[in-house]
């Protein structure tokens, strides 16, 4: 497979991990790219911190409401049986174990389950926006992301380096080469994208690979 | 008591130096006239509690390239590169806060509380000078209440009352900036007669509300 | 004046410590009588705490809404510009000091502002409802109660013997026989009913009430 | 996953023993056929967490004549005597909440926060056991969150999703307690189709909800 394949792959693994009425929260970017990628017959709720449940497909052109946008400012649509609301139950759904799943992209990820992916010191300040309080308040984390980073270095370390997101709170990694869980003994590969062999995997990879049943 | 004023009036109540709420996420929902003005007019030293610093070209960005502020308090300055320019820069002060954390201070001020217990930001950089509690054996950082001289707000529509109802995904942080400033003004797109309003549909009652401008955003400036 | 004019005179002296617009909250009992004695062209906003603002009259029989009962349980009505909420939000507006001032009565009250109003303990234990948080959060707490309990013995005090409500929350005492203000100094005698003496009401206060200008 | 069930249905997902919390105000959005059932089934040692203990005859208040309860949580029970009765012979467990840290124990749980710091119950007998911290010289108790198995909500009108509308007064603790427990399980007056809700009327998301039933209620008793 190539890039554009594995990254496919990927997205369409992720979208696996979801059962029918999953509220789940999916970040900016590459992991919003699942909600296309649902097995038929799965439907999903998401939830856009912002202060909507029901995040629905981007408008038609010409039927944008400028009072709709989702959390990453684009025209949104909301979903019969969707509802809006303020910051405040926006977080205490996140906060308060009420999101199923939170799928996010990472700068780092270690084997004791530690997400780094919100800043790089002097360089790049984003800010967290609710990532932390997604990463601590989910009842799933799944990061999703390139396995490596541009120039080839890995992003799944021993002990992350970067200003953390949380501590232990990353319960699944989902690469373009892989699936890891995070567990007490460390990351377990629990499967390969077609083609990638546990040597090429694990060569990539900072943290030692466990393979268990 | 509730106020309609015009928006000039509306800005000459923020003074150089206030502490100023402005509701909106990445624009939505934002105050767009009132801010836009008040870059205008120049107003400086301000300390600025929001989601975000707007999109640049937004009116709230416009608050930060025209140099307007000491402060921000935020949790994304991402989509107004001009706001990480100057901080790195060391021209502006920016303390980042997680969103869920940033939205329960303001209401704590608003709330009467002294703070609140959170679990996020544990073992990051965050919990840097705050006191930890541990509760059940599970630990939290003890987070104070943000309050603020002025809350900019914008709703859908407003009654005379100055009962308050936003739209969709534009309510955001605007009910809860409501109860935690010393002056609420909302810019609201229109305003009903009292009555008109079902009290069901309130979402800031009017007690919380100083002054109304009645003026239509100029709509949303998308991202990236 | 007899005993039953008395209690109009509290009423009515309550009544006039209010401006246009203020947010009022009163208790149950007699305090709820002062919204019927209002100066003219007065006009004050009831808060009802079990969540709504913009408290009317009393509905007209056969126009009772099951849904809209006060703070007491009885039937009650909204007025336009009214809104409703839930009991975080009502007590966001409590807590939070965005009622100008509360009403309420006690058992005892004394001359450090302290309350009392909520148990005799063993006997009656009804429960503090919300007014530990009213007298806690509203700008101004006024008292408003017989100045004796029913066997003549005073209820404003040096000291409470009772369970507290709160300590030092109490910014004035209206009576039947006067008005008292509590001030770093102690309770400070603002005014007396028509016919009562100064010796009357000191008579019938264990507080020691000072007369300054 | 919401399920519409027949009310003895929902009734049956109680146990014994449970904490459970019931929405209303002296009756007023009080889920009076559900709580009246159970009652009648004779359900037992519950711990009860609401705002009172209902008027004497109405639907909670039978729950405390059938003795189904082992404690009650609330902020006020003097519109129940049998309640006082039962506490001081000593039968029944009464912890009395200031109402205002009752709502927001119950809010502080279900927006996975480990507690909060108020003013109110200070230097009262409320104080007692509590950790008590001084932010900016003024005092506050350290409340913890207040969590439960069950919610029995009572609104007036819900969607397929789950999705709940309240009506006037009748709201107060339901949309807090809906977020706070296990299973939640809402009376509702009427059944909406899906889409016939606008998001913004919504007051509690169909996320938090797990049984609707379909049941109006009785009406009000009222005190006194």
């Amino acid at each position: 497979m190539d890039k554009a394949e594995r990254m496919e792959w990927l997205i369409h693994r992720v979208a696996r991990e979801f059962k029918t009425g999953d509220v789940v929260n999916l970040g900016i970017g590459m992991p919003v790219k699942v909600a296309n990628a649902l097995p038929d017959g799965i439907t999903i709720i998401l939830q856009s911190e912002n202060g909507f449940l029901g995040l629905g497909p981007s408008p038609q052109e010409g039927q944008e409401d400028p009072d709709l946008v989702n959390a990453g400012g684009k025209y949104s649509t909301i979903l019969p049986g969707g509802s809006c609301f303020d910051s405040a139950l926006s977080f205490t759904i996140i906060r308060g174990g009420h999101v199923d799943a939170t799928v996010l992209g990472a700068l780092q990820v270690d084997e004791e389950g530690n997400l780094a992916n919100w800043m790089i010191p002097g360089k790049m300040v984003p800010g967290m926006g609710g990532a932390m309080d997604l990463v601590v308040g989910a009842r799933r984390v799944i990061v999703a992301m390139e396995h490596t980073a541009k120039n080839g270095t890995p992003k799944v370390l021993k002990k992350c380096s970067l200003p953390l997101t949380a501590a232990r709170q990353v319960n699944l990694v989902v690469t373009d080469m892989g699936v890891m869980e995070v567990t007490p003994q460390g990351l377990v590969l629990r499967e390969m994208a077609p083609g990638v062999t546990f040597e090429a995997i694990q060569a990539a990879t900072e943290a030692k690979l466990l393979l268990v049943d | 008591m509730v106020e309609q004023i015009p928006l000039e009036e509306a800005v000459n109540i923020i003074e150089d130096g206030m502490t100023v709420m402005v509701g909106g996420f990445i624009g939505s929902g934002a105050p767009d006239q009132i801010l836009e003005l008040l870059a205008r007019r120049g107003v400086k030293d301000l300390t600025l509690i929001a989601n975000d610093t707007g999109i640049l070209g937004d009116a709230l960005s416009q608050l930060i390239v025209n140099r307007c502020l000491r402060k921000v308090i935020a949790s994304h300055i991402g989509t107004n590169p001009e706001t990480g320019k100057q901080m790195l820069a060391g021209e502006l002060e920016v303390q980042l806060v997680p969103q869920g954390t940033l939205v329960e201070q303001i209401r704590s001020a608003g709330a009467g509380l002294g703070g609140f217990l959170t679990p996020t930001g544990v073992a990051t950089i965050v919990e840097e000078g705050k006191q930890k509690i541990s509760i059940d054996a599970k630990e939290y950082l003890l987070e104070l209440p943000l309050s603020a001289d002025i809350a900019l707000l914008r709703a859908y529509k407003a009654d005379p009352a100055g009962n308050l109802v936003y739209r969709r995904a534009a309510r955001n942080f605007n009910p809860v900036m409501a109860t935690a400033a010393k002056t609420v003004i909302a810019q609201v797109e229109t305003i009903v007669p009292l009555g008109e309003i079902d009290p069901d549909e309130v979402m800031t009652p009017g007690i919380f509300v100083h002054y109304l401008v009645e003026a239509k955003p100029k709509g949303v400036v998308q991202h990236g």
